[in-house]
This record gives structure tokens, C-alpha cells and sequence, in this order.
């Protein structure tokens, strides 16, 4: 299941992804001083998260090294975790409703 | 090991309990048997801790007036009854003990996948403990277990943060127990135990323990939120600030609904186990009863605001969480019409063990279906937070998980201790907690439909519920006396008992297959599976092929 | 509601009553009629999908009946009449004080006249607290910072137990008191003696005394919205939501001004957030009811919202809950 | 798990030390230990989701205070220490590389630079709470937040109460996630000194790879923290 036998250096790689995570910091940094309405959030976590998952798919080695178990203990945290945001908003968000 | 003396043998063969001898043999030990025994020492002394408490609850109410206890004193009581029995009893009751000690064994592996971090589990526990019996010693708590704010946040000048900080720790202590089990459950098993081979008390140790490592972190973060804001004065639930209590309970509940779980999965996997053997079958539906269990792992995080009916929610959250409810309340049903079946056209024997079985399924039943009167919107305004609660989560919680975890007690106690228990005392013990329990809990489903509330010291007012109260009462002696007889004789039979053989009730299982006390690895010889789980019929048959016993 | 709920309760007793006797029954034969004898071996059943099917189909059927009848009796608690009679409940530890709209205060006792709706309004000026009639079958959590609203119709005079039912600290256990049901006459004689003037008047009072009407005018446009008819009515905020100026709308506007400020005014209310007692501002909201025709609607916004006690509009309930 | 394999082990054992006598094999004490560090970070998820919960419920009803109050916290210093975290992810990952290859001193030199990172994000940190501590913004007595503006409604001023505890949000989010930096500095100190002592082979360095794990999920959790808790509405 390890990555560690793969023949070429992955270090191209691994730099072009933390290029990569550098320019969405700072593409977040600058997005946020322009005014998008209801956007500002949006475009925040959808990049927050395509950072989360290059992370996570390289860094963590999710992608060429992991197996179906972790990926489904990712997917479960996930899954969980909205669960918790989910139901609880289901209150909130309906406190106000006639 | 056939020989009928009771004094010590000058020659035992060699395990885990007589490998070693010493103090630190026992503290600094990372064999899973051994922790198993040192949490089992533990509990049992929170185990009574908790009942003393319970009992004194009891005695306060048996007269109206509030006459054996200061009201300060009685809120301290029930508070640390339930955090003591909730967090220091249920939640390691069997996965700690038998789980620690069998969940290895049953799937033929030497320990479980990190045993440094199984002991530090049971040190994270101890001191959890520790503190929290300091906390109880200097003052207490008088919030209730549940520690709604703002009520502990700004108002009551009892040990909040103490005792916060004693239950984030056990917590922590929940979780390596679980993370452990998910990662030896899925890389130790021996060569040939596939998922489908896996006995039903595996499925529900795997299940408790995804509840275990999910749930146990937001309670975690809940309580470290309620410290801070206690201790430095940060304000996340404060109404002063525009906060709103009702997120502490929402928080509080993500946990603590399927911690119930935590405490009845594992008493259900016992059932199992003890009703296949005693009734020599293979389990009815053994994917159905694996997967409700996962089921009822992934469902019981969807019902928490159940507990908040009438807290204040919007009415549309209270309906979506009812209706999720009712779809909890299913995989058990599944749970209790299998072991039903299963007992169809069996060859059903009475011993000690099947008896608590058999009280579990009576009083879990009981339990269940009060929590269909419960889910059900109307009927939850009227008897939240009275004694109907209060009677149905006992019913589920004593009555079912204590029941089993007894009955597993007394299943694998000839494999952990290697002696044999006396059946006779046995038998009564369980008839005694039966009818203590029934009688103690029982009238409290009529004092809540009647409106008794809960955490109550003083019912002065309402000298109408007396009668229910004083039977109560009685019923908790009964109770108590049932609870230490077992202890009593099992520390009996550790020096007097009777030497068991390796598989005494001739029951399936790899547990069975090596010997009593099993040695520090388990197995002598790596175990290879090549029969199905309950494989009851070829242990039966009148020459069985498997009988080599795999740990000779 | 009482007989709804026990209506309910008493379908549910029989339903579980049946399946725990079904399955005791099942267990009890089970067990005598296989038990152990020498010789004679279990026979080994794999399993039966139909039958995994018929008992997870069957109660689920089961459930869902529940369900939906206890969703209904949930929602008749919730939905108080709008006609109801409001009285005003300010719970803290450990007593009830209770205002009546025409004055009237009381402690640890509800004097109600029979027959007729009553809609409390909560509030708690410390800690959680739950106000529980148990006769009537009604509860509701009483919650600090914002207010929760229950309702009940009694048809019988009598003596009922009141109870705080969420834990509330040491005298917990004293928290208890009495609802009076009285005849109208005898109601109307202990209300005549009992009275101190509307709660509107005081409010009223309150309203000078704050300085309220200096943009709060009623005869000419002010800085601040005219409140004349505004209670039950939808009000548009500056922030597009539309919301109903309900009792927690009055309410949090006062402590709050910011948060729902009406379209079309500038943000110059200050807050009076420590400034007015939790009675003062019942008064406020009283005397703000009585200078509108219509009926209140709902109290809803945010966290200060409660819509368990929401209602659609125009569906009333003439007839609600009562006594046994 | 073959007889074959435990018996070639055996020969091996002088030269593992580490593996403990209730694996069959590296192979399976590796994925073991892989999996309960995985495992553990889906405890970590939902540690953090519970104060990810109370950001949310509070700031959908507060949302013009939480603007306010993000608004006075220095976003290029939080874009920074984004930045330096990622840096550092860089660089643990190098470190794995560098002991799959047994590259030992470059193994050695990125563990000390991942841990100067993590060192410059404390540093950081400190220096925003410490502006925040001049500014009364820790909530308690001393806090105050009169007269801020909230972004975008001109004449309209933050509700101090709500910004207080948006400021509760933020120590608590961020004092939970130093916490893990710190954690990990320790992890990483445990791991240099393994590595100087030449412990890890190419066969054998799971712990850097789950230590890298570890430290790997703290940046994530900072990637979403940086967004949520500087940049809620900054425009002008």
C-alpha cells in the first residue's frame, strides 16, 4: 500500500502542489477585499477546500498511496461533521419560520 | 485440569495471570487481559460509588419532606451519580473488560493493534477518576451530569471545571479504547476470520466504537467551551451576550444521545454471544443483526434533539428529529425479533448466564418501547423530565446494559479467571436484580406519567406520590444486594472456585479454543479460521472434526 | 390537550403493550417448549429474509402512525389560539411571577377562569427553567434572553400542580406552586380585588418614562417607526428579511436595536439593554399589543425566535386543550 | 502473514527493534499504525467541528457584528502564517521523502525546518494576540468593542456582546489550534531525535509519516480557520 517503491522523484510535485497552495492563499487573501455579495464566503471555502484536498490527496499521500479504508474514514469524518452542522442548522434556520 | 481440590495446584500451566507476579507487573503492563482486569478492578469500585450515591437518592425519597439530606447535598448526589455511573461505569462497563479482554482473542490476534496506548487508556481513566473523586471530596457538582447553561457557566459555585476536566479526560481515555479496537478489528485478524466470519460481539464492539471516536470529541469541546467560559470568562453560551443555551444542549446531545449506545451495543453483543451458546444455535440473521448494529452506530447520531422537545427548538427540527428517532428505534427491534427467533427450535439451557440474557431481553423490550412514548411529540412534552425518563433510560441502561454486562461476566468469567463461579448463587443473583430492578424502576414509570418531576428532592407538595416512591425504595435494595452478591462470589471462586476447563459450556468462538487463563499471547499457535462463526452444529455433533483445540 | 395526549398515550400502551407480550409470549414458549433434553439436538436456521422484511416493514408501518399522531398533538400544543387571553410569566430562581394583562401580579399561583384560552408568555431572568402543569399535559423550557410560549384551556375549577420541571438549582424542588381554576364569577371577583391597573398602562408609562415616544410618535412621522397597529403585522428589515413583530421581535428590538432594524430608518436607536427590567419590558410589549388591532401571529427571529410556538395564520384553534 | 514471511522476519529481529512482538509483520505494524492515525484525525475533525458548529449557528444571526470584529484582526498576518504553514506542509513532506530515500541529513534538516515554521506561526500568533490583548479585545471585563463600524452599513455599529463572542470564537478556534501546533512540536522533537540517532530506514519510518500526518491536518485545519475567522467581510 506504500508510495515509497514508486521509481520517480516526486518532489516536481510535491512543489508544483505547494505553488499551488501559495497562490490559492494569496487568491483568497485578495478576493476578499473585492466586493462579491454573497459570493465572498463562497469563494473562500471552495477554495479553503481545494486546498484542504491537495493536502490531503498529496501531502497525506491519499492519492497514490491510500487505500479504500482511509478514504472511507475521511469520507466518514466528513460525513459526520455535517451531520452536526446539518441537523443543528435544521433548527436554527427554521426558528423563524410561520 | 480435571482435578476436583480447591487449594492452589503446585503445578499451572503458564498465563497471563501467573506469568508474572508484582505490583508493577500489573501497572506497567500492556497485556490486553490484564488491563481488561485492571479496568475491571476500577469500575467495579466507580460501580459502587455510584450505587452508594443511587441509594442514598433513594433513601431521601422516601418520605415527602426533605428530611435525610440538605437540598444542596441531594443535587450534589444525583449529579455525581450520573456523572460517575455515566462516564467512570457505563461508557468502559464492557468494552474496557470484556471488550479489552476478548475482543483480541475473538479474532485470534496476540493484543490489540497499540497496547502502550490501551494502558495509557486505562491511566487516562485513573486520573479522570482521581480527579473526579477529589472534585467530589472538595464540594462536588450540583449542575445535574448534563450541565445545562448558563446554569453551570454563571450560576452554581460548585467544581465545574474540576470536574469538567475529569470527564474530557476519561473521554480521551473512550476514545483510544475505541481507536483501538476499529484498528485491531481491522488488522489483526487471524488468517481467515473474514467480516462475515466475525462473531456478532465483534460487529458490536466495532460499531460502539465508531460512536466512540465520532461523538466523544464534540462533548470534549463542549465541556472544554463550558470550563472556559467559566475559568476565563469567554461567552459562547451566554444569553447576556446574544448566546444561546440552546447550543450547549445541541452540542451536548450530539454526544451524549449515542453515548446511550456506547453503554447498550456492547450488552447487545454479549446477548448474542450468550443466547447463540445456550441455546446451541447459530444466530437468526447474522447479517441483519450485524448490520443493525452498524445501524444503530450511524442512525443514533441522527436523533439528539429528541432530549430538547420541549427546550425551545423550532417546531419543524422537532419533527424531522422525532421521525429520526422512530427510524433508530428499528435496527433494535430487528436486534430483539432475532434473538426471539433464534431461540426457535434451539436446545435451550438454563444456566447462569442465559438467565441474565434472558433479563435483558425483558427489560431492554421494556426499555425500547418507553422510548416509543418518548419519540412521540405529544406524549415527550408531557413526560420529559419526569420520572418516566428517568425510568426508561434505567430500563435501558441498567436493565439492559448491567444485565449483560453480568451475563458476559459470568459467560467468560471461567476463561478470565480460570475457576468456575458457583451456578447456584448464580442463578439467584440474576432472579434478585430482576425483581429489584422491575421493583424500583417500574413504579417510577407511574410517578412520571403522574407528573413527578425529576431531581426533586422535596415533594412535599404532592404527598399523593409516597406510595410509588416507598416501593421504589424497597426495590433498590433488593436491587443492591443483588449487585454485590456477584462480586462477593466471584472473589469467592478466584481461591475456592473450582478449576474450569478450557471451554466449559462447549461454545463457539476462537476465545473457547485456547486455554483457561489464556497464555500473555493468546495462542500458542497462530490460529487459522476455517469454520463460520456459532458453528454450534459441528461442535455438537457427536464427533466434531474442529475439536483440536487450536491453543494446545 | 390532556385528552389528546391520553388518547395518544393510551394507543401507545396498547400497541407496545401487544409487541412486549408478543415477544415474552414468543421468548416464554420458545424457552420451555425447546428446552435442552438429552439426545436431541438444535436445528440450525441460516435466517429468513422474508421474515427480517415482515418485522422491519410492520413496526416501521407501527412508528410511522405514531409519529404522525404525536406530531399532530405537538403541533395543537404549539398553536395558540388567537384569541387567547395572554398572561405574562417571569420565572427565576426559584419562584414564578406572574402578571396578568390586566394587572394582576402573583407569585407561585395562576389564578385562571375556567373555560377560557390562556397563552403564557415566558421569560427567566437567571437560569434555564420549564414551566410544567402536569393536569394539563402542557410544558414548555423557560429560557433566559428571549421568550417561549405555551397554552392551555381549562374546563374544570380546581386545584392544579405547577411545577419547574428543568433543573434550576438548589431549591429546584421549591419551585412548585398552584394553577387556580375558577369560575368566571369567582375569576372575575379575585381579579376586581387583585387588580393594579392594565399592564398596557404601565407600559405606556414605561414607554414616556424611556423616552420612547420622542421618535415613536404616533401623530406625526418620527425618527423612529410608528408602533400604532405594527404588532402581528410582517415587518420588512433593512436587511431584506421580512419578519413578524411578534413579542421576541419587540423584545429583542429593544435590547437590540441593530440587529432587526426596520427598512428605510437610520441606526440611531440605542440599545436599552440594562437599562429596563424583564417586567418592563413585558409592559413595553403589552402596551405595544394594545395600540394594534390585531391578534399576535408568532414570536419568531434567529436565536431569539421560537417558532415551536408558530402558527399558520388564520388556522385557529377555538377549541384547545383541557383539563383531564 | 505466510509462515515464510514470519520466519524471514525472525532472522530480521536484531535489526528491528521495532517491531513489537504482536504484529505478524512491518508490514501490518505499519498499516496499523497508519490507519489509528487516520482514525484519530476523524476524531480530531469532529473536535474542531463542535466549535465550527457554534461559528456558524452565531454567525448566521450575527453576521454584521462577526464582520465587524474579523475586520479588526490583521489579515496579512493570518495570509502570512497561511503561508508559512503551507511552507512548513512542504517541507514535512520533503522529510518523508527524504527518509523513503535514507537521505539522513536532509531528513534531519527538514525536520528542523518544518519546526522553525511551526516556531514563525507561533511567533505570529503571539504577536496577534498580543496586538488583541492592547485593544481590549479578550473577552472578560477589560473587553470593549464601542464604535466599529460594520462593514458596509454606513452610521451602523457593531453590537459589542455579539463581537465578544465572535473574539471567544476566535481564542478558543485558534488557542485549540496553537495548542496542536504545539503538540506537533513536540511530536516533531521526538522525531529528530530518532532521526539523529539514525533509527529510521527506508524499510522502517512510519512515525515521520504519521507524524507528517498529524502535522499535515493541523494545516488543514488552519486552511479553513484563515478564511472563516480574518476574511468574513473585508471590502471596503
Amino acid at each position: 500500500m506504500t508510495g515509497h517503491a514508486s521509481a520517480k522523484s516526486p518532489l516536481k510535485l510535491y512543489f508544483a502542489i505547494w505553488a499551488t497552495l501559495l497562490v490559492f492563499t494569496f487568491v483568497t487573501y485578495k478576493v476578499a477585499f473585492i466586493e462579491l455579495g454573497p459570493f465572498n464566503p463562497v469563494v473562500a471555502l471552495v477554495i479553503a477546500t481545494l486546498k484542504a484536498t491537495l493536502v490531503a490527496l498529496f501531502f497525506m499521500h491519499v492519492w497514490h498511496a491510500g487505500e479504500r479504508l482511509t478514504k472511507l474514514v475521511i469520507v466518514s469524518a466528513i460525513f459526520f461533521l455535517f451531520l452536526l452542522l446539518g441537523l443543528t442548522m435544521s433548527d436554527y434556520l427554521t426558528r423563524g419560520w410561520h | 485440569m480435571s482435578m476436583e481440590i480447591a487449594i492452589p495446584q503446585p503445578v499451572e500451566r503458564e498465563n497471563y495471570l501467573n506469568n508474572e507476579y508484582g505490583f508493577w507487573s500489573w501497572l506497567l503492563t500492556t497485556d490486553h487481559k490484564r488491563i481488561a482486569l485492571l479496568y475491571l478492578v476500577s469500575i467495579t469500585f466507580f460501580f459502587f460509588i455510584g450505587g452508594f450515591f443511587a441509594l442514598l437518592i433513594r433513601l431521601e425519597l422516601l418520605t415527602p419532606a426533605g428530611d435525610l439530606v440538605q437540598a444542596d447535598t441531594y443535587n450534589k448526589l444525583f449529579t455525581m451519580h450520573g456523572m460517575v455511573m455515566v462516564f467512570f461505569f457505563l461508557i468502559p462497563s464492557i468494552p474496557a473488560t470484556l471488550g479489552n479482554f476478548l475482543v483480541p482473542m475473538m479474532i485470534g490476534a496476540k493484543d490489540l493493534a497499540f497496547p502502550r496506548i490501551n494502558l495509557l487508556s486505562w491511566y487516562l481513566y485513573i486520573i479522570g477518576g482521581a480527579l473526579m473523586l477529589h472534585c467530589m471530596l472538595t464540594g462536588g457538582v450540583d449542575t445535574g451530569w448534563t450541565f445545562y447553561t448558563p446554569f453551570s457557566t454563571n450560576f452554581t459555585n460548585t467544581k465545574i471545571v474540576e470536574a469538567g476536566i475529569a470527564i474530557f479526560i476519561a473521554g480521551f481515555s473512550s476514545i483510544l479504547t475505541g481507536l483501538n479496537f476499529v484498528v485491531t478489528i481491522h488488522r489483526m485478524r487471524a488468517p481467515g476470520m473474514t467480516w462475515s466470519r466475525l462473531p456478532l460481539f465483534i460487529w458490536a464492539h466495532y460499531a460502539t466504537s465508531i460512536i466512540q471516536l465520532l461523538g466523544t470529541p464534540v462533548i470534549a469541546i463542549t465541556i472544554v467551551l463550558v470550563a472556559a467560559e467559566r475559568a476565563l470568562h469567554l461567552g459562547i453560551f451566554d444569553p447576556k451576550l446574544g448566546g444561546d443555551p440552546l447550543l450547549f444542549q445541541h452540542l451536548f446531545w450530539f454526544y451524549s444521545h449515542p453515548a446511550v449506545y456506547i453503554m447498550i451495543l456492547p450488552s447487545m453483543g454479549v446477548v448474542t454471544e450468550i443466547i447463540a451458546c445456550f441455546s446451541r444455535k447459530r444466530i437468526f440473521g447474522y447479517h441483519f443483526v450485524a448490520f443493525s448494529s452498524i445501524a444503530i452506530a450511524v442512525f443514533g447520531f441522527l436523533v439528539w434533539a429528541h432530549h430538547m422537545f420541549v427546550a425551545g427548538i423550532s417546531v419543524y427540527s422537532a419533527l424531522v428529529f422525532s421521525f429520526l428517532s422512530y427510524a433508530v428505534a428499528l435496527p433494535s427491534a430487528i436486534k430483539v425479533f432475532n434473538w426471539t427467533a433464534t431461540l426457535y427450535k434451539g436446545s435451550i439451557h438454563y444456566d447462569a448466564p442465559m438467565l441474565y440474557a434472558f433479563g435483558f431481553l425483558g427489560l431492554f423490550t421494556i426499555g425500547g418501547l418507553t422510548g416509543l412514548f418518548l419519540a412521540a411529540l405529544g406524549i415527550d412534552v408531557h413526560v420529559t423530565d419526569t420520572y418516566f425518563v428517568v425510568a426508561h433510560f434505567h430500563y435501558i441502561m441498567v436493565g439492559g446494559a448491567v444485565m449483560g454486562y453480568l451475563g458476559g461476566m459470568h459467560f467468560w468469567w471461567p476463561k478470565i479467571s480460570g475457576k468456575l463461579y458457583p451456578e447456584g448463587w448464580a442463578k439467584l443473583a440474576a432472579l434478585i436484580v430482576f425483581i429489584g430492578f422491575n421493583l424500583t424502576f417500574f413504579p417510577q414509570f407511574l410517578l412520571g406519567y403522574m407528573g413527578m418531576p425529576r431531581r426533586y428532592y422535596d415533594y412535599s407538595h404532592m404527598p399523593e406520590f409516597q406510595v410509588l416512591h416507598v416501593l421504589s425504595t424497597a426495590g433498590s435494595t433488593v436491587l443492591g444486594v443483588g449487585y454485590l452478591l456477584p462480586m462477593v462470589y466471584f472473589l469467592w471462586s478466584m481461591r475456592y472456585g473450582r478449576p474450569a476447563s478450557d471451554n466449559p459450556w462447549n461454545a463457539a468462538g476462537l476465545e473457547w479454543k485456547t486455554s483457561s487463563p489464556p497464555p500473555t499471547f493468546n495462542f500458542d499457535k497462530e490460529p487459522v479460521v476455517t469454520w463460520e462463526a456459532y458453528n454450534y452444529d459441528e461442535l455438537d455433533a457427536p464427533v466434531h472434526p474442529q475439536e483440536v483445540p487450536v491453543g494446545r | 390537550m390532556a385528552h389528546r395526549v391520553d388518547a395518544l398515550y393510551i394507543f401507545l400502551l396498547v400497541v407496545t403493550g401487544m409487541m412486549a407480550f408478543l415477544v415474552c409470549l414468543l421468548v416464554v414458549v420458545f424457552a420451555a417448549k425447546f428446552r435442552h433434553r438429552p439426545g436431541i439436538r438444535a436445528e440450525q436456521i441460516e435466517g429468513s429474509n422474508a421474515l427480517e422484511i415482515t418485522w422491519s416493514v410492520i413496526p416501521f408501518v407501527i412508528f410511522m402512525a405514531i409519529f404522525v399522531w404525536g406530531a399532530v398533538v405537538y403541533f395543537k400544543e404549539h398553536t395558540p389560539p388567537a384569541d387567547a387571553t395572554d398572561v405574562y410569566v417571569v420565572a427565576k430562581q426559584w419562584m414564578w411571577k406572574i402578571e396578568h394583562a390586566e394587572g394582576q401580579r402573583e407569585i407561585n399561583e395562576l389564578h385562571v377562569p375556567v373555560g377560557r384560552d390562556i397563552r403564557l408568555i415566558m421569560t427567566s431572568q437567571d437560569v434555564i427553567h420549564s414551566f410544567y402543569i402536569p393536569a394539563f399535559r402542557i410544558k414548555q423550557d423557560v429560557l433566559p434572553g428571549r421568550y417561549t410560549v405555551e397554552w392551555f384551556h381549562a374546563t374544570e375549577p380546581g386545584v392544579y400542580h405547577l411545577f419547574c420541571a428543568e433543573y434550576c438549582g438548589t431549591q429546584h424542588s421549591g419551585m412548585v406552586g398552584s394553577v387556580v381554576v375558577e369560575n368566571p364569577a369567582d375569576y372575575e371577583a379575585w381579579a376586581k380585588a387583585n387588580s393594579s391597573g392594565p399592564l398596557s398602562a404601565s407600559g405606556e408609562k414605561v414607554f414616556a418614562e424611556l423616552g420612547c415616544s420622542a421618535c415613536h410618535r404616533s401623530d406625526a412621522p418620527g425618527r423612529g417607526p410608528n408602533l400604532q397597529g405594527v404588532f402581528g403585522k410582517p415587518v420588512q428589515l433593512e436587511d431584506g428579511r421580512i419578519v413578524t413583530a411578534d413579542e421576541n421581535y419587540i423584545r429583542q428590538t429593544i435590547l437590540d436595536p441593530g440587529l432587526t432594524r426596520v427598512k428605510g430608518f437610520q441606526p440611531i436607536m440605542p440599545t436599552f439593554q440594562g437599562l429596563v427590567t424583564d417586567d418592563q419590558l413585558n409592559e413595553l410589549v403589552a402596551y405595544i399589543k394594545s395600540i394594534s388591532t390585531n391578534r399576535p401571529v408568532t414570536p419568531g427571529d434567529k436565536i431569539g425566535a421560537n417558532a415551536a410556538v408558530s402558527q399558520v395564520p388564520g388556522k385557529s384553534q377555538p377549541n384547545g386543550s383541557q383539563v383531564q | 502473514m505466510a509462515d515464510s514471511t514470519l520466519i524471514g522476519l525472525h532472522h530480521e529481529e536484531e535489526h528491528r527493534p521495532e517491531l513489537l512482538h504482536h504484529f505478524a509483520d512491518v508490514t501490518q505494524q505499519r498499516n496499523a499504525a497508519s490507519l489509528g492515525m487516520w482514525v484519530f484525525l476523524a476524531t480530531e475533525v469532529m473536535f474542531f467541528g463542535g466549535m465550527f458548529c457554534a461559528y456558524l449557528v452565531y454567525r448566521t444571526a450575527y453576521f454584521g457584528d462577526f464582520a465587524a470584529a474579523s475586520k479588526s484582526i490583521d489579515a496579512t498576518l493570518g495570509a502570512t502564517n497561511t503561508g508559512v504553514l503551507i511552507c512548513s506542509s512542504l517541507t514535512v513532506v520533503l522529510a518523508v521523502w527524504a527518509a523513503q530515500t535514507a537521505r539522513r541529513a536532509l531528513l534531519i534538516s527538514m525536520l528542523v525546518v518544518t519546526m522553525l515554521f511551526g516556531l514563525a506561526f507561533l511567533g505570529i500568533k503571539g504577536k496577534e494576540y498580543y496586538d488583541k490583548f492592547e485593544e481590549h479585545h479578550v473577552p472578560g471585563a477589560s473587553f470593549s468593542f464601542d464604535h466599529v463600524p460594520i462593514p458596509g452599513h454606513p452610521g451602523e455599529y457593531a453590537n459589542p456582546r455579539h463581537a465578544e463572542i465572535y473574539f471567544s470564537l476566535y481564542f478558543v478556534m485558534t488557542g485549540l489550534h496553537a495548542l496542536h501546533m504545539i503538540v506537533g512540536l513536540g511530536i516533531f522533537t521526538w522525531l529528530l531525535i530518532m532521526a539523529w540517532k539514525g533509527r529510521f530506514t527506508p524499510e522502517y519510518h512510519t512515525p515521520v509519516e504519521i507524524g507528517g500526518l498529524y502535522w499535515h491536518f493541523v494545516d488543514i485545519i488552519w486552511i479553513y480557520l484563515f478564511p472563516l475567522l480574518y476574511l468574513i467581510d473585508r471590502h471596503p
